[in-house]
């Protein structure tokens, strides 16, 4: 088992594509998309309504621990731009 | 002007509205809502399309269309003059913009009303519908841009950050903490690819242009679902309407009794607006009464779905909070009604 | 009475049956699955509400309703008194309430079998099915709270606490270890609640409405949807069911003998109940088949809903599995065919 | 990057707003979250049924570390009345 | 030729291909999408069924069947042995099913199309779907076997570890870091298991069982879901099916020239195959044409579920890129109509 | 509140029992489970095709911290054959 970093992104689905395209241009494909997330942030409340329009996605990406730096300094202009959270966090890789 | 009230998927929205009310454990799951909401803008862009191609562009349609862009200007525009003096300029912007915008399922509602009383509207009311979509959120994002250079230079930036829903320590959600300002938002390129890729819209268009392009055969194998199923599944969407007004109602904080007036009064004054051009260009009831259907409605849709990232400085609690919860049901129970029914007066 | 065995919608339960024996990875997405349910109360609410608009509040539609009511309460009462001798307290409160009250989809496949066969039953069974779901669940609710103080007096509490599932160690799921006691369950409040706002009941009430409110116009316009689809879209969600049914009788293992019999045996009990007081208040052979139907079925949907919080110590691996994998299947293809060629026999 | 908690909330989801609205009064409404999740735990087995009676909602709430055991105070009780899960773990929000 | 660009269905197919091409955030919730397919499998299975009830097996329903069979071992051959000397076996292999297995939705665009143009085909056809869905894939499992027993002997194994996907530091994925060869995939039991218990597979079969059982009145009452609005949600699938098909086109990097040129030439191929043999056997031009869309048609439904987990060595990039991507839609635009014609030529 | 290892594993839809299986043999039902996940790895893009062939599940386990060797021993073959991912982390339980 391997230590690895996650990072567990929630954001509007709209502008989801924005962040795998910042994580693509790193070099990190690989991650867990799930869609038709709610929620309630700072710009209000997310998802529950019919058209999908304040529908968040939720992006599960388990990275090297010496890339998780360069990941966050990566998100963090788009994270300021258009909202959404991020945490990062420990795990093992099995 | 009751009348409207024995209609099934009219009904079924008051259903929606007092099952939310009661705070019932329903639920429309988001897929089937969205399936729902695609397949009106498909079935009603198809009939549209079908409709013109067997008239051919007519000369009602051009002058329908021509008011139809001309209110997509100058509501918004009245409505920024009205709202700026009272309310902050983004807030102000983004409401514009939904007001000067269209609801397609108000406009559905108002054909499916119309159609039934023998007042049936052309199809090129939906080429109206969908270039009557876009003008006013390019108005109000440059309306925003322009407050956010103002706002600048007297350096009120910081004042504003972190208005927006209930109160969270900065500490938990972090952000706020380090960044009071926010970056500027979408580039001009980006709201304009938003706005005219969004899949709602684009749906319409194509749908519109199907309808247009595959004849009566086409037309006849479509009938059962654009047609036949029609009433079912938007009485089945209205319900859901009904919850979610339902739900917004109870989330409703942000939006004063001057915020009401204007979502009520606004309506009144786009569709006043459009039966005094509607008349003098000489169109029929039920055109004319569908032209100021759309004039009277507020987007919560596409307006909601750009601005939020146009314009992140307006609070969605306010403009989309107001075109859903207030203005929908007002033009669903009363506008469409009163609307005909000045039509009638106007015309018949 | 195999009859109903050339009905696509009953041959889809069985192919749902035997795709989920065979472990396929079939799978309907559950947001489909709960927008068929829904379409199917909306579709089935709207009929009887049409047909009690036609027809108006009859002295048949009297008399199927009150002795609906009797029995909503008498079975359950029964259920308890026979089961509380073999199993614990709460469970035997659990299941009463399931028999006691009713399922919509048996209602439904009854209701079609009844009506391809020239016995269509009145629109005021739809207000019997209404009504006879929730007696029950107050009852089993009275009865759990009962149970619950004499258990507290004979100081068993500690005893019955984590018998629900499969072993898990207690450090796993962390909360047993420190409280071995839960603290009582929803107050009485709460559940009438839920009871009541129930999303599915709610749906099933307000299409009722809305089909006596909308008149012969409105039937019109929604019958391609709520009769012509209503088949195909059944038969889908029968496949489902089928499906369903399967998975849950792999999970089987707290349902013995005594249970099995008690979940074909109740029905029977049920439905005798019901046709011998029908024949007596003199009922045509639909009514007093479907009332059988209603009799005899056990709720899967609002009893579970409700009594999961309710009644906590109760097991659904034991109440809803009866009702979903025995006596569901059991009513569709014996059940039916049978209450129906009795009926036939007693009025005919 | 500043520390938090994350707590990781599967609740039923008929009962899962008052979970947030236990939240709200917090004053801590922001959160994400996942409707339709099933799941198996003391309560027996939870979602895929077509009815979604016993569907769960996944509740994921990022509150400062010092709010933690207030908030896990609040939870407490209702975990214990209506069931569910409630994980408590470290983060960084980015 | 081009008869079938008025067809709504397939202009729906071309809406969805732009609305893709502008990347628009249209999206078809996956559930929604899962239901239609599901839908037009139970559809074109029950519709077969019933023609079958009602025709009986005639001997052209056994001769286009055996045909059919032929075909469905034939194809894959052929496939694999132009394959093997271009590219890696397990991709030759997976390639081979995919031509040699078919495609249900291209099917039905078939069938709408012929029967549009009065060359309905016969229910049989039905069936050798079903039947021409497997073969394919047993035969490249066996082929992958074969190359995964060479490879071993070679000792190949530790180049191809890691193939798949843009590249991914090793440390983040870390499953790769120590075990670069992957444990033996799927058992062969496992696999015919995953083969024959596919829940569309088995959907369509049920269906057919169903139809066939049902007789008139079961189709009378399914008729306006199986028919009715069919038109209606087959444009809605194509929709998703453009859309689905422009995003795979922006992934398409692992398909060079030569293998798009097989996706093209293949289908050519196996037409030719179907047209030559069913020319042979006298058959009608309805049963004719959609042989050879079944020959030329290639799976992306049932053959990459089974083949991701029995033959893991193969790249979905190419094999599901190509069948979805680039054969599919040359089917709907072109191949059909060439068929048609072609078989109109040949019997009519 | 106790320790805990968190599971998040993420894993083809069709191959989710079998790791449900083998939980259950460890005498551990109790888990979460997110249907209808997308995802990205080694074995490519995964989800968002219109017949779920290559959906993903998402299970969460939280397992007593003693007995996270031999689940991850007996998941391990699993993960190998059939691909996925699981993350090992530590969080309490409330
Ligand atoms: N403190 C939090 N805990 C959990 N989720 C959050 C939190 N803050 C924000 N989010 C999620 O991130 C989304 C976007 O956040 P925001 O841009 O702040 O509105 C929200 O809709 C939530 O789903
Ligand atoms: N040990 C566990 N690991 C993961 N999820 C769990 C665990 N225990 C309970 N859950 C989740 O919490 C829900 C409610 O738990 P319970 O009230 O114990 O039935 C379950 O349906 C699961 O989704
Ligand atoms: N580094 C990662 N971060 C997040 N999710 C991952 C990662 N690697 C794999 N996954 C998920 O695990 C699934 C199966 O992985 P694989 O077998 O490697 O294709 C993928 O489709 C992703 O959802
Ligand atoms: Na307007
Ligand atoms: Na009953
Ligand atoms: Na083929």
């Amino acid at each position: 088992m391997q230590h690895v970093k996650r990072l567990d992104l929630v954001v509007g689905s709209r502008v989801a594509t924005r962040f795998l395209e910042a994580l693509d241009t790193l070099g990190l494909p690989h991650r867990t998309v799930i869609p038709g997330v709610h929620g309630y942030g700072q710009h209000g409340p997310r998802g529950s309504d019919p058209f999908a329009t304040f529908d968040n996605t939720y992006l599960l990406v388990a990275v090297p621990p010496d890339r998780v730096d360069e990941v966050v300094a990566a998100l963090q202009p788009l994270l300021q731009e258009v909202g959404g959270m991020c945490l990062v966090s420990d795990a093992r890789w099995v | 002007m009751v009348g409207n009230l024995t209609d099934p998927a009219i009904l079924f929205f008051f259903v929606g509205l007092l099952v939310g009310a009661v705070r019932s454990n329903l639920e429309i799951p988001a897929p089937v809502a969205k399936f729902l909401s695609l397949y009106l803008l498909m079935a009603i862009g198809f009939k549209g399309g079908q409709a013109l191609g067997q008239t051919g562009v007519t000369d009602a349609a051009v002058r329908v269309v021509a008011i139809g862009v001309v209110l997509a200007l100058a509501i918004p525009a009245l409505g920024f003059v009205v709202l700026r003096r009272r309310i902050d300029h983004f807030d102000a912007a983004a409401i514009a913009a939904t007001y000067g915008s269209v609801s397609a399922v108000t406009f559905i509602a108002g054909t499916q009303f119309l159609t039934a009383r023998g007042d049936a509207p052309g199809g090129y009311l939906t080429v109206a519908l969908v270039l009557m979509e876009s003008p006013a959120i390019i108005m109000a994002v440059l309306l925003a841009t322009w407050a956010r250079a103002r706002r600048h230079v007297t350096e009120q930036a910081t004042v504003l950050a972190g208005v927006h829903g209930p109160p969270q320590p900065p500490t938990a959600s972090g952000v706020t903490a380090g960044h009071p300002v926010p970056t500027p938002p979408m580039s001009m390129r980006a709201i304009l690819h938003e706005a005219f890729t969004d899949g709602a819209h684009l749906v319409l268009i194509g749908s519109l242009v199907v309808g247009a392009a595959s004849g009566p055969t086409g037309g006849r194998a479509m009938a059962p679902f654009v047609d036949g199923v029609f009433t079912g599944l938007l009485a089945f969407f209205l319900l859901e309407m009904g919850l979610l007004v339902a739900r917004q109602l109870r989330e409703a904080r942000d939006v004063g009794p001057f915020l009401v007036g204007f979502a009520i009064g606004m309506p009144l004054v786009g569709a006043t607006l459009a039966l005094a051009l509607g008349t003098v260009a000489g169109l029929s009831v039920g055109d004319l009464a569908l032209l100021a259907v759309l004039a009277a409605s507020g987007s919560y849709i596409v307006v909601p779905a750009v601005v939020r990232y146009a314009i992140p400085e307006a609070r969605p609690s306010r403009y989309f909070t107001m075109a859903l919860a207030v203005t929908f049901p007002f033009n669903i129970v009363i506008g469409i009604p009163l609307y005909h029914a000045a039509a009638r007066a106007l015309v018949g």
